[in-house]
């Protein structure tokens, strides 16, 4: 390696993983770990919309749909395994307890349907929903608005459908996690870990996005849609990769987001929650690898400490944030660090020699007439 | 000239907004090894045309590339074909270098697959168009700190390395120097050796300069067509001019201009 | 009665309670391009003015005419003094707005809980509003008649304001081309906070509506913003006409799905179909045509 | 190719790594669920600190979010009955030391802060939570943790865990009172409108299967979503059905939205009057004067007659941040601060097991502003009086019906035969 500077990410990332998974378990008390762990899944989601916002140009305000995804799929399977084989969940019983378990309930017993769920449920949904968005070219505030109102939808619908999905009290008190007793402490670390290391998994593949030709594609399609287009790419599909991306990123984040909580419900993917999943991005810098998923971190330990010893004040400085970061870090608190020490490298527009184009120049008559 | 592989030829092409028609049934045709101008006043119709062509907007009749149709096809897929152009404001991507912006030029014909892995070397075809546009030595310059002319240039470069057989050039030397404007054209004189080259302008000194053959539009239709002697001495072509301005002011900016 | 009636009636106020809201909207949103998401808590401040102003004056009949105007102006003002510290820095970085105001938002909601009781106050409707209209064999309450002549007069005098006035057609002139119209002598910084002013004042004008037909409290802005920018963004940017048909379309269909489901589904369906109706029209009802070539 | 491709190992070798490391750790460490029953028991001692002249508690309440608007109310009761414990000497002489936590409407911060207050602030027991959510977000926690959790407010009953006492009505006290009110009334036909949620839809479950046995017709049942305010189309049907009464498990400010609309439908208390049971003295005036002559079903009402009410009505008064106004759930919190003190004095001890088997005894009670309640050692619930009051144009209760002395707790619904066995017995074997 002749050059370091192509490879720092790389390095960090393995710094972070280190940290994450060989420091933090022998330092942390269980609680933190647990936090920790919320923080790594919302950090997760947040990579994700780094990538579909940051680099991507779609504001992403519906990834609460793919968190309930992932979430949903693993709580199902969770519920039923607390639940033992042939038994219904608590709440089911409650409305009917004659009726057999709804239809889509039944693979979910399965570990191998829950994982492929997780993985690939997301990839249908947004490829279907981008999709249709993208080859009609709904983008920027339209985009942001109707993911926001999809995720609204889901969490009314789930709010709305008790015996099918538990409702508003969500689906919680599970015991098992793929055969393992939640309740242990060694579980519950693993768990973290599993966590954790997904966490340093996703950001190598953003960090491999990031360097490919995709990456560079998808930073052209953001900055200059319809200029990728008359370069011969579809920029639909260079945004759906990167939707689908996010998404299976934030289905994951809902799916490790269970064990660690203990419960998951449609507040937890409604408005207010996909708000505060960009709250992270737009702190730690949307376009940057580190950004989004050290912001999320922030945003989720800020809450847990800030939170209990003056709740009111950690409403304001969160709004606060929101103000002040767009105001004046409009590419987060990363590109600050980037200002400091130049290892960010950050292109400033402000051509050397501008000669401004008139809209219309010399009139042909005179060329004609001599 | 005949009709080759590399021939735009495009008939009865018209373009309608709302009932209003912006190109009421244009015909020409150009060929590789000319540099193909297309002129008229305001609202002629010219960029129109050129929109219509590359999937823009909407239009109806023909644009045919070889055998190909090129109405109807989506933008990208006409792109694909091999017809590419560049907009009246340079647009290249400022956040990304010299390189990286022929890069994803050069791309458009790579598997997808090939997409996620990151850039090793750089293309042959990358090194050839920066010579040929004189850009070598911006390799590794963020394209927003480009001064305009070496923008535009890179937009051309950009059509070289995605190796469009049909080049069509939105007012290419607008707010461009003359000395800038000569290497223009005689760049434009080398690539349509091998290309099409169209090019939409308003710059009579420069059409004069280097211009193959002109078509001439008037309110959405061919006003006239021929070599640049041609064009000037019709006399429909001045009634259109003289009519439309007024001639005295229009001399005062025109000297300016020159 | 027939069964077919009251929802048509009923999801017409509905309606025109969100066109209230999404007016303003229209303005901020769709001439302006900023995504307010604190516009619901603009409504909030107008629900709340409603209040004060009860406290002030305590015969309905008269508060709440009174309400009106100063509901529009208190808004409004807090809508200007917004837009003055914070989103007049942003008007070429419209996305960050949607960030900047969803901050606002939060503020303003938490220092509502805490000014305010926390369970919400009352707001009396006017004793000339008891009753009802017999409408089709309906009976329809004479407070949602009050929230559709409301909303008409808004949208009248929105209308009328931005037509006739020679105001109106320097918004619209600083709309179409915003450094055309600058140098053209236009002054866009003016205009840009009067247009602010207004779109916010309008979210007053909602917010006393809505205190006549839900509860006033910090959390009430919420259940409008989402819908409220749907209907803008289905009707067309800046397109007054297109919002006023989505919003009624929405308010009634949403009544009709409520009649034959329930409450719950209804809002899940007319989310999604306003979703699946911009795959089809992503530009909207309608649009602004322009050439939008050169 | 091969250069490109070099790129792609490096990460592919990353992964593995990761993968490998995962994989370690999970074979490394951690009871399987065939393992032994032990590892479901309480992993460590609890960790309550009762060497020092003080004693650790925990508040959960919301203090932020949409749900703030209930909880606040609830903290500042905590409060005030901690302070005057204090002031009166303290639980086993220990004065208590009060860790507030805000649960933030967000019930994995409910879950999150229950953690915290068990593992690191070691608390000796926790006090409140609002929402089924809420609660169904502290259970595993506390249970996991061998930790107590006191909940003050009403709730859908089919539950009862070891680790929770719940000072407020399950459903045979507070929807079954109302139901035995409406059959007093001769009341025929009635309508159910709720919010979408899981209270008003198990309550009305639960309705439904005792008004068949009352007599009465259900007429109609419509939801709303919980934060939508608007009700007309709704409430048209409920014109249309002309329903003897309106039984309304609506929530929060949409039944705001629900009164107006029945307002203006030209339906009136005389004609068709509702029943509430989550419309208490603090949410009555945000309703205005609409809602005077309408019902509602509580275990206490501020206007109740009791001196120890009277007491605590002025000490609430008198209580800096007070409303002035009291309510059901404020005194269900008031109860569970003097009851844990009552539990703890008989058991000695502050350590949750002692605390437990104090329980079990049964005979804990306390002489609470709506009667003297008594704990039942085996459900973890109360015995409460049933009241119905009429609200009054003051937005206070006249009360005009009463239970015939305390109904005693039966979350599982056991001693009434209309409700199916199977489902109570796959409900006990679930929980249990």
């Amino acid at each position: 390696m002749k050059n370091l500077k192509p490879w720092l990410p790389l390095i960090g990332i393995g710094v972070l993983a280190l940290v994450l998974l060989a420091v933090a378990p022998s330092v942390l008390s269980m609680h933190w770990i647990n936090n920790l762990g919320k923080y790594c899944c919302w950090a997760i989601a947040a990579v994700g919309i780094g990538l579909a916002w940051g680099r991507g140009g779609m504001l992403v305000m519906g990834q609460g749909v793919f968190f309930g995804l992932g979430a949903y799929s693993m709580a199902m399977h969770l519920t039923l395994e607390s639940a033992g084989p042939d038994s219904l969940p608590i709440f089911m019983i409650l409305y009917d307890p004659l009726a057999p378990l709804p239809a889509f309930w039944e693979p979910f017993r399965s570990d191998l349907f829950t994982l492929l769920a997780i993985l690939l449920l997301p990839v249908i949904v947004a490829s279907i929903l981008g999709y249709a968005l993208f080859k009609s070219r709904v983008k920027g505030a339209y985009f942001a608005i109707l993911t926001q109102a999809l995720a609204v939808a889901l969490a009314v619908l789930i709010s709305s459908t008790i015996r099918e999905t538990g409702g508003d009290t969500g689906l919680s008190d599970f015991k098992y996690f793929f055969g393992f007793v939640l309740s242990d402490d060694g579980n519950k670390l693993m768990v973290y870990l599993i966590a954790a290391a997904l966490l340093v998994v996703c950001l190598l593949v953003v960090w491999q996005l990031g360097r490919s030709r995709f990456g560079e594609l998808l930073i052209a399609t953001r900055d200059a849609e319809e200029r990728v287009r008359f370069l011969g790419y579809d920029p639909a599909n260079i945004k759906l990769v990167a939707f689908v991306v996010a998404a299976v990123m934030a289905s994951i984040a809902g799916a490790m987001f269970v064990p660690i909580v203990g419960i998951i419900t449609p507040q937890e993917i409604g408005a207010s929650a996909s708000i505060l999943m960009i709250a992270g991005v737009a702190l730690g810098g949307r376009a940057s690898l580190f950004g989004p998923a050290l912001g999320a971190m922030a945003i989720g330990w800020g809450q847990s400490s800030l939170g209990s010893s003056w709740p009111s004040g950690w409403i304001y400085i969160l709004g606060l944030l929101f103000i002040l970061v767009t105001l004046f870090l409009p590419m987060g608190l990363s590109s600050l660090v980037g200002k400091v020490t130049g290892l960010v490298w950050r292109p400033r527009a402000t051509p050397t020699a501008t000669t401004p184009a008139p809209e219309f120049t010399a009139p042909e008559f005179t060329e004609v007439k001599k | 000239m005949t009709v080759t592989d590399g021939s735009l030829v495009v008939t009865d092409l018209r373009v309608e907004f709302d009932g209003f028609v912006a190109v009421g049934g244009v015909s020409f045709d150009a060929h590789p090894g000319e540099v193909r101008f297309l002129i008229g006043p305001n609202g002629a119709g010219k960029t129109t045309c050129i929109d219509a062509i590359t999937g823009l907007s909407k239009g109806s009749g023909s644009a045919r590339l070889g055998g190909q149709e090129l109405l109807g096809k989506p933008a990208h897929k006409i792109v694909r074909l091999g017809v590419g152009r560049t907009f009246q404001t340079a647009s290249v991507f400022d956040e990304l270098t010299v390189l990286q912006n022929l890069d994803i030029a050069a791309g458009l014909h790579r598997s997808s697959l090939s997409l996620l892995r990151a850039r090793r070397g750089v293309d042959p075809a990358i090194h050839r168009a920066l010579e040929e546009t004189g850009l070598s030595r911006e390799l590794a310059t963020p394209a927003g700190i480009l001064s305009h002319g070496q923008k535009q240039w890179l937009e051309i470069a950009m059509l070289l390395v995605q190796d469009a057989k049909v080049l069509l050039l939105d007012e290419p030397v607008a707010g461009m120097s003359l000395d800038e404007r000569t290497a223009t054209g005689e760049l434009l004189g080398r690539v349509a050796a091998t290309r099409t080259v169209l090019v939409v302008e308003h710059d009579m000194d420069f059409m004069r300069r280097f211009a193959s053959r002109v078509t001439v539009l008037h309110q959405g239709k061919v006003l006239s067509e021929g070599s640049v002697a041609e064009v000037q001495s019709d006399p429909r072509v001045q009634e259109v001019y003289l009519g439309t301005a007024a001639a005295p002011s229009v001399m005062t900016i025109g000297r300016e201009d020159d | 009665m027939d069964g077919l009636i009251p929802p048509l009636l009923n999801g017409t106020a509905q309606g025109a309670l969100l066109l209230l809201a999404a007016l303003g909207l229209s303005l901020t949103f769709g001439q302006m391009g900023v995504i307010n998401m604190a516009h619901g808590e603009f409504l909030m401040a107008g629900a709340f003015i409603a209040y004060l102003t009860q406290q002030v004056i305590s015969s309905s009949d008269l508060s709440i005419p009174v309400a009106l105007p100063l509901a529009f102006l208190g808004a409004g003002l807090l809508g200007l003094l917004v837009e003055v510290s914070i989103i007049q820095w942003m008007y070429r970085r419209p996305l960050d707005t949607l960030l900047v105001t969803v901050g606002v938002s939060l503020i303003l909601q938490q220092a509502a809980l805490q000014i305010f009781p926390a369970q919400g106050v009352p707001v009396e409707k006017p004793g000339w509003l008891d009753g009802q209209l017999a409408v089709l064999g309906y009976d329809w309450p004479l407070r949602q008649v009050f929230t559709l002549v409301l909303a008409a007069l808004c949208v009248a005098a929105l209308a009328g304001w931005l037509k006739y006035s020679s105001f109106g057609r320097r918004i619209r002139a600083t709309v179409q081309n915003r450094d055309l119209a600058e140098t053209s002598g236009v002054p866009t910084r003016s205009i840009d906070r009067i247009t602010f002013f207004v779109g916010s004042g309008l979210a007053g004008v909602a917010g006393v509506a809505a205190s006549l037909i839900g509860g006033t409290n910090s959390q009430m802005g919420t259940q409008y913003i989402i819908p409220a920018f749907l209907v803008v963004v289905a009707g067309g940017i800046g397109q007054i006409k297109g919002t006023i048909i989505a919003a009624w379309v929405v308010g009634v269909a949403m009544a009709y799905f409520a009649d034959w489901t329930t409450g719950s589904l209804a809002q899940v369906l007319a989310f999604v179909l306003v979703v699946v109706f911009l795959q089809f029209r992503p530009q909207g009802l309608f649009t602004v045509r322009t050439r939008g070539l050169t | 190719m091969l250069i490109t491709s070099r790129g792609r190992v490096k990460t592919l070798l990353a992964t593995g790594a990761l993968a490998a490391t995962t994989a370690l750790i999970l074979s490394g460490c951690g009871a399987r669920a065939g393992d032994t029953v032990e590892t479901t028991a309480p992993a460590a001692a609890s960790c309550i600190d009762t060497t020092g002249d003080t004693i650790k508690l925990g508040f959960l309440n919301s203090l932020t979010g949409g749900m703030a608007i209930s909880e606040k109310t609830v903290s500042n009761v905590l409060h005030m009955a901690a302070d005057e414990i204090n002031a009166d000497g303290g639980i086993l002489g220990k004065q208590i030391e009060y860790v507030q936590e805000d649960g933030a409407t967000d019930w994995p911060t409910f879950a999150e802060k229950t953690e915290k207050l068990l593992t690191q602030d070691c608390v000796a027991a926790i006090f409140g939570g609002w929402t089924s959510s809420s609660r169904k977000a502290v259970k595993p926690v506390v249970e996991e943790n061998n930790g107590l959790f006191f909940y003050p407010v009403q709730y859908e009953g089919l539950e009862a865990s070891p680790n929770i006492y719940y000072t407020g009505a399950t459903t045979n006290q507070q929807i079954l009172p109302a139901m035995d009110f409406l059959a007093s009334e001769g009341v025929k036909t009635l309508f159910l409108a709720g919010s979408d949620y899981v209270f008003p839809r198990t309550a009305n479950a639960i309705i439904k299967l005792y008004a068949a046995e009352l007599g009465i017709e259900i007429v109609g049942e419509e939801y709303v979503p919980l934060d939508k305010d608007d009700w007309t189309t709704q409430v048209a049907k409920i014109a249309e059905a002309k329903p003897d009464f309106v039984f309304n498990t609506i929530n929060g400010s949409s039944n705001v939205g629900f009164i107006k609309a029945y307002y203006d439908a030209g339906l009136t208390p005389e004609t068709t009057p509702i029943i509430s049971v989550s419309i208490a003295e603090e949410e009555a005036p945000a309703m205005g004067h609409e809602v005077t002559g309408n019902y509602a079903s509580w275990n206490y009402f501020q206007s109740l007659d009791t001196p120890d009410n009277a007491t605590f009505i002025d000490a609430w008064k008198a209580y800096p941040g007070s409303s002035g106004v009291t309510s059901d759930p404020m005194e269900a919190a008031y109860i569970s601060m003097y009851l844990y003190k009552a539990l703890v004095e008989k058991a000695g001890s502050f350590e949750v097991d002692d605390v437990n088997a104090a329980a079990a005894e049964g005979g804990v009670t306390f002489d609470a502003p709506e009667g003297t309640v008594t704990l039942d050692g085996e459900n973890h619930h109360i015995s409460k009086p049933g009241h119905i009051g009429k609200i009054n144009a003051e937005n206070q209760f006249d009360i005009v019906w009463s239970s015939d002395g305390v109904i005693e707790p039966d979350p599982y619904l056991e001693e009434y035969d209309w409700f199916p066995a199977d489902v109570r017995d796959a409900l006990v074997t679930s929980a249990g």
